[in-house]
C-alpha cells in the first residue's frame, strides 16, 4: 500500500520532470530534468522491487544511478568543450 | 566423426576466424590466408553436406543438445544445402581475388578489418541459411548485415558512406519488421522453431495476427532482398563498395534474403495455401514484374557500369520473386535455379568490374573505351557473362529463363511468360552499350597505358565465367537439386 | 498497473509508429537514428508485454513464488537490445564520417552535393 | 569410321581450326593454309556422310542432358545433310575468295576474322546437325553471337549501328518468340526431338498451334520474314566474304532451314497443312517476296540490293514450308541449295568490284564489264540462276515450288512466284547489262587502273558460277537427298 | 513515453532530442521492470540510457546540434507509417489479451524452461539459463554482433583515417575530451568511485545466475568505468591505461572464449555448446559452461564498449 | 512491537520522500530560471531519494538488499551535487544569466540556443 503510494508520488514527479524536459527552455533545464528523471527512475525501480516482493532487483537501480552519473558528466563535458562541434576553439575556463 | 558437426562447423569456422583476423593486425597477409582457408573449408563442408542431404535426407543438428523447440536447431534440407553451397562457393572464389583487389581499393591500415568483416559476413550468411530457428535467423541476419555495412563503407568514394547509411537505415528497419513479424508468430504459437511453427500455424492460420505477421515478414525480408520498390539502398551500395565486396554481396546477400522468403512462405507458412488465402501472389507478382522492368530500364541509362549492374540485380531479383510467386514446383525450382545462376553471373560481372577498376581506376562506361583491345581476356569475360545475363543458350541465364517461362506457361499465364522474355531483352541493351564502348570506341588520347589484369584477378573471374557456361550447358544437376527441393517445399517441407 | 485487453500493445504500436515516422520523415541523419532507436525500443516493449502473466513475477526461481512470467521474450530482447546498440554505434560512426566528407548531416544537402558531383 | 564419329569430327574440325588460327595468327600464310585445310577437312567429313543418309540412315549422337530430359543431341537427316554440305563446300570457296579479298582490301584484324568465321561455320553445321529444338536453338544463338564480330569487323560507327540492329533483331526475335515457342512446345508435347511426322499433332488445339507457328516463323528472325528483315541489310556493313557466305548462305539459310525443319519435324506436313494459320503465313511470305523485291529495286548500293533480294528469296523457302506439301517442302529445300550458289556468286562479284574498282553503287558501274569481264559474266550467270531461267540451277527450285503450290491448290502463290521472277529480272539484270553495254563514265578518278580482282577472288566466283550451271544439269542428287525426308 | 516520443519528433535541437531519447529509454526500462523483465531492464538501463546517449552526444560534438529548418513534405512518410500502424493494429485484434496466462506462449515451450532449467542447469535465473544454454547459440551471435559493431567502428572512424576537412586547423589547441584537470572534486570522487564500480561489475558478472545481470550487463558496467575514467582523466590517459592491443584482445578473446567453450564441448563428445559434456556431472558441466560463456560475453562487451567510446571520443585530435 | 514501529516509521519516510519528490518536481516546473530550478531538483535528489531509500532500508532489514540500498544512497548523494555543480558552472560559463529580481533578463528568447553565444 505504502509502496503504491510511493510509486504514485514518484510517477507524478516523473511526469513533471518530463514536462520540464519538454518545455526547456534552455539546454540546462533539459539536462537538469533528465538528471532528475534518472534519479526518480532509480527510486521508482527500487520501490517497484518492493512492491512486487522481489527486492533483489535493486541492482538495476544501482546501475541506473551509475549510468545516470556518467551521462551527466558526459553531457557536461559536451557542453563545456564542444558546444558546436569543433568550431569553437576558445577555452572556456576550468569547470 | 567430425563430420557429424559439419552443420555447425561451417558457421563456426569463419566466425572464429574473424577475431583471429582482428588479432593479427600486423600481418595482413596472414589474415588473408586465414580468411581464405576458412572460406575454402566452408566450401568443402557445404558440398559434402549437400551430397549427404541428397543421399540421406534432411540433417538436423541440435545446438547444445537441447531438443528442437527448446534449443536451437540447425536443419539442413535440400534448399539450405543448395543455398549454402552457393554462398560458400562464391566466398571461396572471391577470397583469392580479394587479395590483389583489396590491396588496391582499401586503405592498407584497414585490410585486416576487411578480412575480419569478410569472415563475419560469410559466417552470418551461412548462419542464416543453416538455421532452423526463426529468431536465430535474425541474429545472423544482423551479423551479416553489420559486416556488410562495414564492407561497403570501406569503399573510397565518399558516396560509399551515404550509401551505407541508407543501407543501414533500410536494413535495420527491415530487420525490425522481421522481428515484429516473428513476435506475432511467436505470440500465436509460442514457439520459434521453424518446423514447430509450421506444425502450429495451421491451427491459428485464420487469425488476423498471422495475417499481419505475414505482411511484416514479407516487407522486412523484402527490404533485405531489395524487392522493388524497397530496393533503393542497393544501387549506391553496390556501386561504391570495393569490387570484391560488391561481387560477394551481390551474389550472396540478396540471395540469402530470397532464401529466407522462400523458407518463410513454404516451410513456416506451409506453402501454397497462403497464396490462395491472401493477395500474396498478386502482390508479389506485380512487384516482381515491376522490378524486372524498372530495374532494367533504369540500368539502361546508367553511366557507371557497376551501378548499371546493380540495377540489373534489382531486375534479376524480380525473376526470383516471380518464380516464388508461382508457387508451383516448376516456378519455385526456376526461382531457385535463377538464384544459383544469377549468383554465378553477377559475381563474374562484378569481378570483371574489379579487374577493370584495378587497371583504370574507374568503372564509368565512358572510360572503358577501347578496353576490348587492351584487356581482351577481361572484356571477353564480360561479354560471356553479359550474354548469360541476357539469357543466350549455353549460359546459365538461359536455363533460368527456360524454367521461369515454362512455369508461367504451365499455369497458362502466357502474358507473364511474354513479359519475362521481354524484360530479359532489355538486358541486351544495357550489356551491349558496354560492349560497344569497349570494342568500338577508340582508346582516348593520352589515356594511360593499360595491360591485362593480373592473373590473381583473372583466374577467379574466369572460374566464375566458365562455371556460368558449364552450368548452362549441363543444367541437369542444378535442376535436380532445385527440383527436389521445390518438391519438398511445396509438399509442406517435411 | 494493469491495462485492459490490448491497450498495452496499442501503446507500443503508437510508439513504434512515432519512431518509424522519425526515420522516414526527417532529413537529419542523427534524428533518423534516434527514431530508429525509438522504433526498436517500442518493439522491445511489445515483446516484453506479451511475456507478462497477470500475477506473475520475474522468472528468477525463488521459493515462495508459483507463477513466473515468460522468460523467452526477455532472452530474445536482450539479444535484440544488443543488436540495437550495435546499430546505433555503427550508424553514428557513419554519421561522423559523412560529416567529415560532406560537412553536413542533412539528407537533402548531401543529396544536393551528390548530384553536383 | 561410324557416321556418329564423323559427325562429331565434322563439328570438332572448325573448332580445332579456330584454335589453330588464333595460334598461327602472326603468320598470315600459315593461318590461311590452316583455314583452307580445315574447310577442306570439314567438307570431306560432311560429304562422307552423304551415302549413309542417302541410304536412309539417320545417325544420332546424344551428349549429356542440358536440361533434364532435354539432351544436346545431333541427328542427321536429309535436309540437314543438304545444308551442311552446301555450307561446308561454300566455305572452301569463300575461304579462297576471302584470302584475295582481305589482302586486296587491306583489312585489319584478319586473324580475328578467320577465327570467328570458323566458329560461325561450326555453328552453322551444328544447326544443320541438331537433333532437337533445344540444340537447334543453342546452335542458332551461337551463330548469332559469333557472327556479330564479323558484322562489326570494321569498328566504324556504321558498323556499330549495323551490329546493333543485327544482334538486336536476331536476339529479340529468337529469345522473344522462338524460345517462347520452344518452351510452349516442350510443355505441350513433352519432347523437342525432331521426329518424322511431327510432335505437335494432336497435342495442341488448332488455335495454339497457329500461334505457335507464327511464333516460330517470326521468331526465327534469320529467316527474315518481314517485318523482321531489317537486320539483313544492316549486316551488309560487314566485309564482303562475310556477306557472301553468312548472309547469303550460312546465317540466313540457318534461319529458313530452321523454319523448314520446324514445319516438317515439329508440326509435320500433314498437321501443318490442316492449319488455317499456315495460310496466313503463306500470305506473309508472299508479301515479303514481293515487297522485298520492290525495295530492292530502289537500292543503288549493290550489296543492299542483293540483301533485299536475299530477303525476298528466303521467303520462297518459307513459302515452300508453309505450303506444306511434300513437293513444296522439297522445293524449298532445293532452293536453299540453288539460291546459295546463285547469291554467293553475286556477292563475290560485288566484293570483287569493290576490291578492284572501289565501287559500291550500281550507278557507278557503267562499263565495268569491259575491264572486269569474268566478274561481270559470273554476275550475269548468278542473276539468271536467281531469276530461275534455264540452264541454271535456280530454275529447278522454282519449278518444284510452283508444283507444290499447285499441289496445294494455291494458284495465287504460283502467280506470286511469277511476278517475283519478273521483278528479279527488273532489279538484277540491269547491272550486268549496264556493265557490258554502257560506256564508262568519264570520271578521271578511275577507269584507267581498273582490272580484274585478285586471282583468288576470280577463282572463287568462277567456281560458284559454274556451280549454278552444274546444278541445272545434275539436280537429281539434291532432289533425291531431300526427297528422303518423306521416304518413310 | 509517448510524450517523449512526440517531443523528439517536434524538436529541432538535436541535443534536446538526444536527451529525450535518454528519458524514453529510461522509462522503457522502468516499464520492463513492471513487466517482470528485469534482465532486460538492466540492459536497457545500461545501454539505452547510458552508452547510446553518450555515443550520441559524442557524435553531436563531432557534427552539429541543430537540425536544419525545412518545409515538411512528409505526407508519403505519414501514409506509410499509418498503413504500417493499421496493419499492426489489425494484427493485434486477434491477439491474446495482455497478461492472459492461457496465451499460447505461456503454454508451449516456455513452461518447460521454468520447470526443467533449474534441474538441468542448476541456475535459478531462468533468463540466464535460457540465454546461455538453451539458446546459447543466439547469444554467441549476439556477442559476435557487438564484436562486429566495434570492429566496424574501428574500420569507419578508427585512428589513421584521413584528416578531417572541417575540423580545427592543425596545431590549434584542442579541447575535446581532454582531461578535466582543473576540477579536483570530480577527480577525487572518480578515484574513489571507479574501483567500487569495477568490483560491482564483477559482482554483476558472477551474480547473473541468481539475480538479474550477467555477462552483458557486467561488460557494460566494466566498460563504463573506463568511460568515466576517460571523461575525467582524459582520453589519452585512458589509451595508456588500456592499450589498443589490450582492447582488441579483449574484443576478440571474448568471442573466442565463448566459441571455445562450445568447441570444447564438441571435442568432449557433445554437440556444439552442449555444456553437459564439459564435466562428468551434466549439471556442473552446465554451470561451468554458463559461467564461461558469460565471461566471454562480458569480456567482449567491455572491450567493445571501451573501444567504441574511445574511438568516438578520440575523434577530434 | 518493534516491527510495527519500524513499519510505521518506514511508511512515514516513504510517504515523506514521495512528497518531497513531488514538491521538488513541481518546483522544477514552476521556478523561473535554471538556477532556481536546479535548487528544486536538489530536493528530489536528496530529500526525496534519501527518505524513500531509508524507508525501504527499514523494510528490508539487515540483508544484502539493505547494503545495496545504502550503496545507491551513498552513490547518489555523492554524484548528485557533483552533477548539479557541473551543470551550474557550465550554465554560467556559457552565458546564462540568473534571472534577477528586476527581470531585466530575457531568458525566454534564448530557447535551446544558448550555445550560439
Amino acid at each position: 500500500m505504502m509502496f503504491a503510494a510511493g510509486t504514485l508520488a514518484v510517477l507524478v514527479s516523473m511526469a513533471l520532470a518530463l514536462a520540464r524536459a519538454l518545455l526547456g527552455p534552455t539546454i540546462y533545464d533539459r539536462i537538469m530534468a533528465v538528471n532528475s528523471f534518472g534519479t526518480l527512475t532509480v527510486i521508482l525501480i527500487a520501490v517497484i522491487g518492493f512492491l512486487s516482493d522481489r527486492p533483489s532487483f535493486l541492482d538495476i537501480s544501482l546501475v541506473y544511478a551509475l549510468i545516470n552519473f556518467i551521462t551527466t558528466i558526459a553531457i557536461m563535458k559536451f557542453f563545456k568543450y564542444n558546444r558546436i562541434g569543433r568550431r569553437s576553439g576558445e577555452d572556456l575556463g576550468g569547470l | 566423426m567430425i563430420s557429424v558437426h559439419f552443420p555447425v562447423l561451417l558457421v563456426l569456422v569463419p566466425l572464429i576466424a574473424a577475431p583471429i583476423c582482428l588479432l593479427l593486425r600486423p600481418l595482413p597477409g596472414a589474415t588473408w590466408a586465414i580468411a581464405t582457408a576458412a572460406s575454402w573449408f566452408c566450401l568443402y563442408v557445404t558440398v559434402s553436406l549437400l551430397f549427404r542431404v541428397l543421399d540421406s535426407g534432411t540433417i538436423s543438428y541440435l545446438l547444445g543438445n537441447w531438443a528442437a523447440p527448446w534449443g536451437i536447431e540447425y536443419r539442413i534440407d535440400l534448399l539450405n544445402a543448395f543455398v549454402l553451397v552457393i554462398i560458400a562457393a562464391i566466398g571461396a572464389v572471391v577470397m583469392p581475388y580479394a587479395r590483389a583487389s583489396v590491396t588496391r581499393e582499401v586503405s592498407p591500415r584497414r585490410i585486416y578489418l576487411f578480412y575480419t568483416m569478410f569472415c563475419l559476413n560469410l559466417a552470418g550468411l551461412l548462419g542464416i541459411a543453416a538455421t532452423g530457428d526463426a529468431f536465430n535467423l535474425f541474429v545472423f541476419l544482423e551479423i551479416s548485415a553489420f559486416s556488410g555495412y562495414t564492407l561497403i563503407s570501406l569503399g573510397r568514394d565518399r558516396r560509399a558512406l551515404t550509401a551505407t547509411y541508407r543501407y543501414v537505415l533500410m536494413g535495420t528497419v527491415g530487420a525490425t519488421f522481421y522481428v515484429i513479424g516473428i513476435g506475432m508468430l511467436y505470440m500465436m504459437t509460442g514457439t520459434l522453431n521453424m518446423m514447430d511453427l509450421a506444425a502450429r500455424i495451421p491451427a491459428v492460420a485464420q487469425t488476423r495476427t498471422i495475417h499481419a505477421a505475414l505482411a511484416f515478414l514479407t516487407v522486412g525480408v523484402g527490404l533485405k532482398l531489395a524487392m522493388f520498390p524497397l530496393h533503393t539502398w542497393l544501387p549506391n551500395a553496390y556501386t561504391f563498395a570495393p569490387s570484391a565486396v560488391t561481387a560477394f554481396l551481390a551474389s550472396t546477400a540478396t540471395k540469402v534474403a530470397v532464401y529466407v522468403l522462400i523458407r518463410m512462405y513454404f516451410t513456416v507458412f506451409g506453402g501454397a495455401e497462403i497464396f490462395e488465402m491472401f493477395p500474396v501472389r498478386e502482390t508479389l507478382m506485380v512487384l516482381a514484374l515491376a522490378g524486372m522492368f524498372a530495374g532494367s530500364f533504369v540500368a539502361i541509362f546508367q553511366e557507371n557500369c557497376k551501378r548499371m549492374l546493380a540495377y540489373s540485380s534489382v531486375a534479376q531479383v524480380g525473376y526470383m520473386v516471380l518464380g516464388i510467386s508461382f508457387a508451383t514446383v516448376t516456378g519455385l525450382a526456376g526461382g531457385m535455379i535463377h538464384l544459383f545462376n544469377h549468383a554465378l553471373m553477377k559475381c563474374a560481372l562484378f569481378l570483371v568490374m574489379g579487374c577493370i577498376f584495378y587497371r583504370i581506376s574507374s568503372v564509368k562506361i565512358a572510360d572503358m573505351a577501347g578496353l576490348g583491345k587492351r584487356m581482351p581476356l577481361t572484356m571477353a569475360a564480360f561479354v560471356v557473362a553479359g550474354l548469360s545475363l541476357i539469357g543466350v543458350p549455353a549460359t546459365v541465364g538461359f536455363v533460368s529463363k527456360w524454367y521461369l517461362v515454362l512455369a508461367a506457361l504451365e499455369k497458362g499465364w502466357w502474358p507473364i511468360a511474354a513479359l519475362i522474355v521481354a524484360s530479359s531483352l532489355l538486358a541486351v541493351i544495357y550489356i551491349w552499350r558496354v560492349v560497344e564502348v569497349a570494342y568500338f570506341r577508340p582508346v582516348p588520347e593520352g589515356a594511360p597505358e593499360v595491360t591485362e589484369a593480373p592473373l590473381s584477378l583473372l583466374v577467379p573471374t574466369w572460374i566464375m565465367v566458365l562455371a556460368s557456361v558449364y552450368f548452362g550447358i549441363d543444367a541437369s544437376r542444378t535442376f535436380e537439386v532445385a527440383h527436389a527441393a521445390a518438391t519438398l517445399l511445396i509438399g509442406g517441407g517435411k | 498497473m494493469q491495462f485492459p485487453g490490448l491497450f498495452n500493445y496499442w501503446i507500443a504500436i503508437v510508439l513504434m509508429m512515432a519512431g518509424f515516422y522519425m526515420v522516414m520523415a526527417h532529413g537529419n541523419l542523427i534524428k533518423k537514428i534516434v527514431g530508429l532507436n525509438v522504433f526498436q525500443v517500442s518493439v522491445f516493449v511489445f515483446y516484453i508485454s506479451m511475456s507478462k502473466i497477470k500475477g506473475g513475477t520475474a522468472p528468477i526461481l525463488e521459493p515462495g513464488f508459483e507463477v513466473y512470467s515468460n522468460p523467452l521474450p526477455s532472452v530474445l530482447i536482450l539479444t535484440a537490445i544488443v543488436v540495437g546498440v550495435a546499430t546505433t554505434a555503427l550508424a553514428l560512426a557513419l554519421i561522423v564520417r559523412i560529416h567529415d566528407a560532406y560537412g553536413t548531416i542533412e539528407e537533402d544537402e548531401i543529396n544536393a552535393q551528390e548530384s553536383e558531383s | 569410321m561410324s557416321p556418329q564419329v564423323t559427325m562429331q569430327l565434322a563439328l570438332a574440325a572448325p573448332l580445332l581450326g579456330t584454335v589453330l588460327i588464333v595460334l598461327t595468327g602472326h603468320r598470315p600464310n600459315l593461318r590461311e593454309t590452316v583455314t583452307l585445310v580445315t574447310a577442306a577437312v570439314m567438307f570431306l567429313l560432311v560429304a562422307s556422310l552423304v551415302p549413309e543418309v542417302m541410304a536412309g540412315g539417320r545417325p544420332e549422337v546424344v551428349f549429356g542432358n542440358m536440361l533434364p530430359g532435354l539432351p544436346i543431341a545431333l541427328k542427321l537427316e536429309p535436309l540437314g545433310m543438304t545444308f551442311a554440305l552446301i555450307a561446308s563446300f561454300l566455305w572452301i570457296v569463300t575461304s579462297i575468295y576471302a584470302i584475295g579479298y582481305m589482302r586486296g582490301h587491306h583489312e585489319q584484324n584478319q586473324t580475328q576474322f578467320y577465327a570467328f568465321f570458323a566458329v560461325a561455320l561450326f555453328s552453322a553445321v551444328f544447326v544443320a546437325f541438331s537433333g532437337n529444338l533445344l540444340t537447334l536453338f543453342l546452335a542458332y544463338e551461337i551463330l548469332s553471337v559469333s557472327t556479330y564480330p564479323l558484322v562489326t569487323h570494321h569498328r566504324t560507327p556504321e558498323a556499330k549501328r549495323g551490329g546493333r540492329v543485327y544482334l538486336g533483331i536476331l536476339l529479340t526475335t529468337s529469345i522473344g518468340f522462338f524460345l517462347f515457342a520452344i518452351v510452349w512446345t516442350w510443355l505441350a508435347a513433352g519432347t523437342l526431338d525432331f521426329t518424322d511426322g511431327g510432335i505437335l499433332s494432336g497435342k495442341v488445339s488448332d488455335t495454339v498451334a497457329g500461334v505457335l507457328l507464327a511464333l516460330y516463323v517470326f521468331g526465327i528472325g534469320k529467316a527474315a520474314v518481314m517485318p523482321f528483315h531489317r537486320w539483313l541489310p544492316a549486316a551488309m556493313v560487314a566485309p564482303t566474304p562475310v556477306s557472301a557466305l553468312l548472309h547469303a548462305v550460312a546465317v540466313v539459310k540457318a534461319g529458313v532451314f530452321s523454319v523448314v525443319k520446324v514445319a516438317v519435324y515439329v508440326f509435320g506436313v500433314d498437321f501443318l497443312h490442316s492449319l488455317a494459320a499456315s495460310e496466313w503465313l503463306q500470305y506473309a511470305a508472299a508479301a515479303t517476296i514481293l515487297l522485298a523485291s520492290l525495295v530492292a529495286m530502289t537500292k543503288d548500293n549493290l550489296k543492299a540490293r542483293l540483301a533485299y533480294s536475299t530477303v525476298s528469296q528466303l521467303s520462297y523457302i518459307v513459302l515452300g514450308a508453309m505450303l506444306a506439301t511434300e513437293i513444296s517442302v522439297v522445293g524449298g529445300g532445293m532452293h536453299i541449295a540453288m539460291h546459295a550458289f546463285g547469291k554467293i556468286t553475286l556477292f563475290f562479284c560485288a566484293g570483287a568490284i569493290l576490291v578492284a574498282a572501289h565501287k559500291t553503287e550500281i550507278s557507278q558501274m557503267r562499263g565495268i564489264g569491259r575491264v572486269m569481264p569474268i566478274t561481270t559474266f559470273a554476275f550475269l550467270i548468278g542473276s539468271l540462276s536467281i531469276i530461275g531461267l534455264p540452264p541454271f540451277g535456280g530454275m529447278w527450285s522454282k519449278w518444284y515450288l510452283a508444283l507444290g503450290a499447285l499441289d496445294a491448290g494455291k494458284q495465287a502463290m504460283v502467280a506470286v512466284l511469277m511476278i517475283s521472277s519478273l521483278l528479279n529480272i527488273a532489279y538484277l539484270l540491269p547491272i550486268p547489262i549496264r556493265g557490258f553495254f554502257c560506256e564508262p563514265d568519264d570520271n578521271p578518278g578511275h577507269g584507267a587502273g581498273v582490272q580484274e580482282a585478285p586471282w583468288p577472288c576470280v577463282l572463287a566466283l568462277s567456281v560458284s558460277a559454274v556451280g549454278c550451271i552444274v546444278l541445272f544439269f545434275f539436280p537429281e542428287p539434291v532432289y533425291n537427298l531431300l526427297a528422303g525426308m518423306f521416304a518413310r | 513515453m509517448a510524450a517523449a516520443a512526440i517531443g523528439m519528433i517536434r524538436l529541432r535541437n538535436l541535443f534536446a532530442v538526444v536527451m529525450l531519447s535518454g528519458i524514453f529509454s529510461l522509462s522503457a526500462a522502468a516499464l520492463y521492470v513492471v513487466l517482470d523483465a528485469v534482465d532486460v531492464a538492466f540492459t536497457e538501463a545500461s545501454v539505452g540510457a547510458g552508452i547510446a546517449t553518450v555515443l550520441m552526444l559524442s557524435t553531436l560534438a563531432l557534427t552539429t546540434t541543430e537540425e536544419a529548418i525545412k518545409d515538411h513534405r512528409n505526407m508519403s512518410a505519414l501514409v506509410v507509417v499509418l498503413i504500417a500502424g493499421a496493419v499492426l493494429i489489425y494484427g493485434t485484434l486477434d491477439m491474446p489479451f495482455y497478461g492472459d496466462p492461457m496465451a499460447p506462449i505461456h503454454l508451449h515451450v516456455a513452461p518447460l524452461y521454468l520447470r526443467d532449467s533449474i534441474v538441468a542447469t542448476g541456475v535459478p535465473n531462468v533468463v540466464t539459463s535460457v540465454l546461455a544454454s538453451y539458446r546459447g547459440y543466439d547469444t554467441l551471435g549476439e556477442t559476435t554482433v557487438i564484436f562486429t559493431a566495434a570492429a566496424s567502428v574501428m574500420a569507419l572512424i578508427g585512428r589513421g583515417r584521413r584528416k578531417v576537412k572541417h575540423g580545427v586547423p592543425e596545431g590549434a589547441p584542442s579541447h575535446g575530451y581532454s582531461s578535466m584537470k582543473p576540477h579536483p572534486i570530480l577527480r577525487v570522487t572518480a578515484k574513489l568511485l571507479i574501483p567500487a564500480i569495477l568490483i560491482y561489475a564483477f559482482y554483476v558478472q558472477a551474480h547473473g545466475d541468481f539475480g538479474p545481470g550477467g555477462g552483458f550487463q557486467a561488460g557494460v558496467i566494466f566498460g563504463s568505468t573506463f568511460i568515466l575514467y576517460a571523461l575525467i582523466f582524459g582520453v589519452d590517459n585512458t589509451r595508456i591505461a588500456i592499450r589498443g592491443w589490450v582492447r582488441r584482445t579483449m574484443m576478440a578473446s571474448g568471442v573466442l572464449i565463448y566459441a571455445g567453450t562450445g568447441v570444447a564441448a564438441l571435442l568432449l563428445g557433445g554437440n556444439f555448446l552442449d555444456y553437459s559434456a564439459l564435466l562428468h556431472d551434466p549439471v556442473h558441466g552446465q554451470h561451468l559452461g554458463i559461467f564461461l560463456v558469460e565471461l566471454g560475453v562480458g569480456v567482449t562487451v567491455s572491450g567493445s564498449m571501451i573501444t567504441i567510446f574511445l574511438i568516438f571520443a578520440g575523434q577530434d585530435r | 512491537m518493534v516491527a510495527l514501529i519500524v513499519d510505521v516509521l518506514s511508511w512515514a519516510l516513504i510517504l515523506g520522500g514521495g512528497a518531497f519528490c513531488v514538491i521538488g518536481a513541481v518546483g522544477m516546473l514552476r521556478m523561473p530560471d535554471v538556477f532556481t530550478r536546479m535548487h528544486a531538483a536538489g530536493v528530489v535528489d536528496t530529500a526525496g531519494l534519501g527518505l524513500i531509500l531509508i524507508g525501504l532500508m527499514l523494510q528490508a532489514g539487515f540483508t544484502l538488499v539493505m547494503v545495496k540500498l545504502a550503496l545507491i544512497l551513498v552513490f547518489v548523494l555523492y554524484t548528485s551535487p557533483m552533477s548539479t555543480h557541473a551543470l551550474a558552472q557550465s550554465a554560467v560559463s556559457t552565458g546564462v544569466q540568473p534571472l534577477l529580481a528586476d527581470g531585466a533578463n530575457n531568458q525566454k528568447d534564448k530557447e535551446d540556443e544558448p550555445s550560439k553565444t
